[in-house]
């Protein structure tokens, strides 16, 4: 089977610092792969380098066996090479339905359309609110965004990129800054997106890792410690070093 | 599995036209009657309201910073004053050369902006505004330079009115203009590619994210923002049939900039009350002091940004809810 | 001019008869700059204006005078001039136009007069074609060609061969460039460079290099009035032009009472040409000047004042010729040839162009008790402008 | 030469005049457009103490200075306390609106002409070496322009002062906790930016010339040094501004014809390869 994602020799300097280093990755359709590492470690780097918002210094990526390296953000998302962000990035003043429909009309093609007003494209409406539906967010759809909770803020930074109906869905820290409960209940919604969706993960929480990810990769200054199935990771002597050693220094 | 638990009608609804919105346009009919005087007031109120429409385009919908969108207006301007003054004086046809001819600068200056901080482009627009203020002045020969152009000859508006001297047909064909040119404009910021400029503007590290090429919407509400800006211009030469230097300069840039923020950035209806209060206050305080008249444009400035941050329209939205929750 | 005042005199008891009949106040809309960059101008102009009102009551041919004044600001801006003209028409229903400050302005209200048929006074703005541009128009100031033209006889004629020409950029600066050249040239002179600066330019000290570097006989300046002929004067001094032996001939722009001060001693020894000086020694002016400055102490009265004042003194002695009739056509026929002594000397209205006929000056810097002045030593008599000829 | 040397003099006092506004709008983050207004106070009192009072020169400049940095503090202390936190765009409104108020004040109380000034002696005249012309009132500017900006320079960098002014500025909330004083740290830094306005206006009369219309006939040339040096950055500035200076006057000297055009095209250039500005590792906060 072609992976999805591949990456071969990605490297990421800045100035003599590697925040990215010869990394090369290989991710199967359909798998559920966490992405691990100390603070540092380069994998939002890593993240920024596959979906185009940093500039690789060397290497290249491939998506579905096409090399997308040179691509814009834009065309990877096109392309089914969808992210989420550790930090926020919403439309404060939009209400969440008005969020989720800009993003289902981007997908639909319809960012160029200017004639007909939002509201007269009922398709992307009605499939906005579908997405809502699943996520549970229906009864904020006419909120403004920046009027909800973080926890729910958090839902809606998922949902924007599941409107753009990704192929491969990279998430950087879904549940960070969120409660317990509301962290558990997110990731079951992550856990319920059907199987032709590859997600990628990043997540400090390793009870959450260790549930979700059916395969773990281990960054470790910039590089790619070590990859496998999860029993074989939790036992791995490197990596309790990593994460040991962190722990002391802490 | 549409969900029939929720109303969608809000955001579909949401182009649809208000009553409040229909008496506001009643205003320039009003006014007609009202001020049958002060029509040549009128006129230019409608065409700066077209011009700041044009701005907020730019800045309150794509969230572009401009000091320098004179040029846009100059251009326009120059463009409806050169073709009437070599006898292509059909005022739509001046118009439609106008906005070519300020799209395509537009355009062109638009890559120029797309990098920087909000400092950074006011600075780049102000300097492509002078120096196409400079050009203007040097090409004496083809603009008049600071003497301005003249002989614009302009024909009667559909070949049926002719321009009076109580500028009646002045009047009605800008307000015309600027409704029709509203009426897109709100069309456009309703539509998917007016979402995907709010988004621009509230978030522009998510839009590529989600599979919006920023640097094109960019572009293009750039392009639209100075066509509009050079159909205004355009409009202020065939009601003056006179294009003097002026237009395009820095504090005509300054000016509107002022305007829009006082009237409220990203509401269409911001822009126009903006320049209507904006020109009546200038208007009678001028009328009043003719000297130190400016004192009192400022004092008002200072009070509205400390009491009054979001702009006229903010102030109308903060009243209407509390209207609503006392009620 | 004895013949002048006889007539003055006979016209006015003709006015004095018919006053009686016209009762309706006359109103006169000045579009002014009142604000902004040239607010100087717009205020000389109105003093002017309202010192001839002050002097001769505000009752003209029994109608008593009303003044509207209406800032155009930037006075650059012609939509601005042009709507703020309308508006005197339609709304305030004035019977004369007034003011006009700098060309645009004027060039943008000539077809309003020509629509309107209503009276048009310039009182300042001097690009030579404005008179052309509507029937209505007349002018009490004077035309850039002819304050400019008798400067350059005067140097072809009084040993300057070789002559550097700097001038603002924009027409008024083109205007006086292409003049001095045309009459220099035909005298005889050299042009040894000329260069164009900025209208707003902080800097002389690159130009005057230049300047210094080609070493002519004389620098050929015209600048607007303010801070530019301040910034060119103190940069001549401080770069010792002076010693190099290059000497300043000008217009008396540069020199404007209101900025002489301003200048300071760097403008002595400089030599200019001008229609209105306030060392000029007359009779007349020199009531004019006493009432001035008893009006307004902190001002000094120059050139734009004489225009407004010569220009209020223009619409009353032809309101008193027509009786209190104040429309276009009767108005323009009463003013062309009308001829006055004003605060500046005799002046005359060319019955052809509508233009100013004049007295221009050649004068030259000197303290005055203390006060810098522009002395005249020599003069060219009814001088036409040469820009229509 | 010469003309090296007065494009440095004439962007010594394009820095002079700029670098007020460099600190507020750098340092404090504050975009006052009425810096132009700070400027024309120092100019009006400077030129006033010289003609109606007979100050030296010497001594009318620092008086300037200070009248400045006073109105600063009182203005700040009042008004532009309360909008730190607004956006750029209604701190743009509001010192458009101070500037408004301030022509027409000026106006009112000083009339629409220019302001004579006379410089002592010793400030004037040239002095003509083989091939290199002084102008000592030149030499002068270049001289307190140097002063000024090594003295800010290391205030910013080596001072008490210039830490909790960094630290204020970057997290107010922080160093609050820290102890900083930073109401008073704003207040002193806008002092500052003011009162150099004030030195400017005063030093600039001689070559600008003085009336109400100052602080709008210059803005666009503050803005171009500030923008282009990378706000808040004294070197920046400073070289930005002799850099400006000497294209200007060469640009203006070897291709008159193209006159004004070329400050504006060098900044244009330079914001597009260098949109943080020169040094603008900060510009963006």
């Amino acid at each position: 089977m072609t992976p999805v994602l591949q990456t071969r020799n990605l490297s990421k300097r800045f100035g003599g610092f590697f925040a990215s280093k010869d990394v090369s990755l290989s991710i199967e359709p359909g798998a559920r792969h966490a992405l691990i590492g100390p603070n540092g470690a380069g994998k939002t780097t890593l993240i920024n380098l596959l979906t185009g918002f940093l500039e690789p210094s060397a290497g290249e990526v491939f998506l579905k066996g096409e090399d997308v390296t040179r691509l814009a953000q834009h065309q990877r998302v096109k392309r089914g090479l969808v992210r989420t962000f550790q930090i926020n990035r919403l439309f404060a003043e939009m209400t969440v339905l008005e969020s989720v429909t800009l993003s289902v009309c981007e997908r639909l093609g319809l960012g160029w359309s200017w004639w007909r007003p939002v509201g007269d494209h009922t398709a992307a409406i009605d499939e906005a609110a579908e997405l809502l539906a699943t996520l549970r967010l229906l009864d904020v759809a006419h909120e403004q965004t920046r009027s909800l909770a973080y926890g729910r803020q958090r839902m809606i930074e998922i949902a924007l990129a599941l409107a753009a109906r990704p192929q491969v869905l990279l998430l950087d820290e879904p549940a960070a800054g969120v409660p317990t409960d509301e962290s558990r209940e997110l990731f079951e919604t992550i856990a319920q997106l059907p199987r032709d969706v590859t997600i990628v993960l990043i997540e400090h929480d390793m009870d959450l890792v260790f549930r979700f990810a059916e395969r773990i990769s281990v960054l470790v200054g910039g590089a790619l410690l070590t990859e496998d199935v999860p029993e074989v990771i939790a036992k791995d002597r490197r990596v309790r070093e990593v994460y040991l050693g962190e722990a002391l220094d802490g | 599995m549409t969900p029939a638990k929720l109303d969608l009608s809000p955001l579909r609804r949401a182009a649809a036209w208000r009553p409040a919105e229909y008496a506001f346009w009643l205003l320039p009919v009003a006014a007609f009657f009202l001020f049958p005087k002060s029509l040549a007031l009128l006129s230019q109120i409608a065409i700066t309201a077209l011009f700041c429409l044009s701005l907020d385009l730019i800045l309150g919908y794509a969230g572009i910073v401009s000091l320098g969108h004179a040029a846009f207006f100059g251009l326009g301007a120059y463009a409806a004053g050169l073709m009437a003054k070599y006898g292509w004086g059909d005022p739509l046809l001046g118009l439609a050369g106008a906005a070519v001819m300020a799209a395509a600068a537009g355009f062109l200056t638009s890559f120029l902006v797309l990098r920087g901080t909000d400092l950074t482009r006011l600075m780049v627009t102000l300097g492509v505004s002078m120096m196409l203020y400079e050009a203007a002045n040097k090409l004496t020969d083809f603009t008049g330079g600071v003497d301005g152009l003249q002989g614009v000859d302009i024909q009667p508006v559909l070949g049926m009115f002719s321009f009076d001297l109580y500028g009646k047909t002045a009047y009605w064909y800008s307000v015309a203009i600027l409704f029709v040119m509203f009426w897109l404009a709100r069309r456009l910021v309703h539509s998917p590619f007016g979402l995907s400029l709010r988004g621009i503007r509230q978030n522009v590290g998510r839009m590529p994210a989600i599979g919006a090429p920023v640097n094109a919407r960019l572009v293009a509400a750039y392009t639209i923002g100075a066509a509009y800006a050079g159909i205004a211009g355009a409009l202020l030469t065939q009601t003056t049939q006179f294009v003097s230097l002026d237009v395009m300069a820095f504090s005509r840039s300054a000016e509107l900039l002022l305007i829009l923020v006082l009237g409220g950035t990203g509401s269409l209806y911001g822009a126009l009350i903006g320049t209507m209060v904006f020109m009546a206050a200038h208007h009678f305080l001028s009328d009043i002091n003719p000297q130190y008249w400016q004192f009192w444009l400022g004092a008002a400035l200072v009070l509205i940004v400390l009491f009054a941050r979001d702009g006229i329209m903010g102030l109308l939205r903060k009243l209407s809810t509390r209207a609503r929750t006392s009620s | 001019m004895k013949l002048t005042k006889t007539l003055t005199a006979a016209v006015f008891a003709l006015g004095a008869a018919l006053s009686a009949q016209a009762a309706e106040p006359l109103k006169i809309g000045l579009v002014l700059p009142m604000t902004g960059p040239f607010a100087a101008y717009g205020k000389q102009i109105e003093h002017g204006v309202k010192l001839y009102l002050e002097r001769n009551g505000d009752t003209v041919a029994g109608r008593k005078v009303e003044l509207i004044v209406k800032d155009d600001a930037p006075g650059t801006a012609g939509d601005v001039s042009k709507r703020l003209a309308q508006e005197l028409v339609v709304k305030d229903n004035v019977d004369i136009l007034a003011g006009f400050c700098l060309t645009p302005s004027a060039f943008a209200v000539a077809p309003l007069a020509t629509e309107a048929k209503k009276p048009m006074i310039i009182m300042n703005a001097a690009t030579s074609a404005i008179t052309t541009k509507s029937n209505y128009i007349v002018r009490t100031s004077m035309t850039l060609p002819q304050i400019t033209a008798p400067i350059a006889t005067w140097a072809a004629k009084n040993g300057i061969k070789k002559v550097f020409t700097v001038v603002a950029d924009y027409g008024p600066g083109h205007d006086a460039e292409g003049q001095f050249k045309k009459t220099f040239l035909a005298a005889g002179g050299e042009i040894t460079g000329e260069v164009r600066v900025p209208v707003r330019n902080p800097d002389f000290a690159p130009y005057l290099q230049k300047v210094k570097d080609t070493k002519p006989d004389a620098v050929f300046i015209f600048v607007p009035a303010g801070e530019a002929g301040i910034g060119f004067m103190k940069g001549f001094q401080e770069r010792g032009l002076a010693q190099a032996g290059i000497k300043v001939i000008a217009t008396g722009d540069l020199l404007d009472e209101e900025v002489l001060d301003a200048i300071g001693d760097p403008a002595l020894g400089v030599i200019s040409s001008f229609h209105y000086s306030e060392a000029h020694k007359s009779p007349e002016n020199l009531a004019y000047v006493a009432a001035y400055t008893k009006a307004y102490p902190k001002d000094r009265p120059n050139f734009m004042s004489a225009g407004g004042y010569d220009g209020m003194h223009l619409i009353a002695e032809v309101l008193k010729k027509t009786g209190g009739d104040a429309s276009g056509d009767k108005f323009i026929e009463a003013a062309k040839g009308m001829k006055w002594t004003s605060p500046r000397g005799p002046v005359s209205i060319d019955p052809a162009t509508r233009d100013i006929v004049q007295t221009v000056y050649i004068r030259k810097v000197t303290k005055v008790g203390g006060k810098l002045q522009n002395v005249e030593f020599d003069q060219v008599n009814e001088f036409k402008d040469p820009g229509k000829q | 030469m010469t003309i090296i040397f007065d494009g440095l003099a004439a962007g010594m006092l394009l820095f002079l005049i700029s670098v007020g506004l460099s600190v507020t709008l750098g340092l404090m983050n504050f975009v006052n457009l009425a810096h132009g207004a700070f400027a024309m106070l120092g100019g009006y009192t400077c030129a006033l103490l010289l003609s109606r009072l007979g100050v030296p020169f010497l001594l009318a400049v620092p008086a300037a200075a200070a009248t400045a940095a006073l109105a600063g503090v009182i203005l700040e202390r009042t008004l532009y306390r309360r909008l730190y936190a607004a956006t750029h765009l209604d701190q743009v409104l509001f010192s458009i609106g101070l500037i408004f108020m301030a022509i027409s004040t000026a106006h009112y109380f000083f009339g629409a002409t220019q302001q004579p000034i006379v410089l002592p002696e010793f400030l004037k005249g040239q002095i003509n070496l083989p091939g290199l012309d002084v102008g000592i009132y030149r030499l002068f500017l270049i001289g307190v322009g140097l002063v000024l900006a090594a003295g800010l320079q290391w205030m910013v960098s080596h001072t008490n002062f210039g830490a909790q002014l960094r630290a204020a500025v970057d997290n107010p909330r922080a160093a609050r906790g820290l102890g900083i004083n930073v109401d008073r740290v704003f207040t002193l830094t806008f002092a500052l930016g003011s009162g150099l306005a004030g030195l400017g206006g005063a030093l600039g009369i001689e070559m600008l010339g003085l009336d109400p219309g100052f602080p709008v006939k210059y803005i666009v040339y503050f803005l171009i040094v500030v923008a282009v040096g990378g706000s808040g950055n004294i070197k920046g500035s400073l070289l930005a501004a002799l850099m400006l200076g000497v294209f200007d006057v060469a640009g203006k000297y070897y291709l008159p014809q193209v006159g004004a055009f070329v400050i504006y095209a060098v900044m244009v250039v330079m914001l597009i390869v260098r949109p943080q500005g020169l040094f603008g590792r900060s510009a963006a906060k």
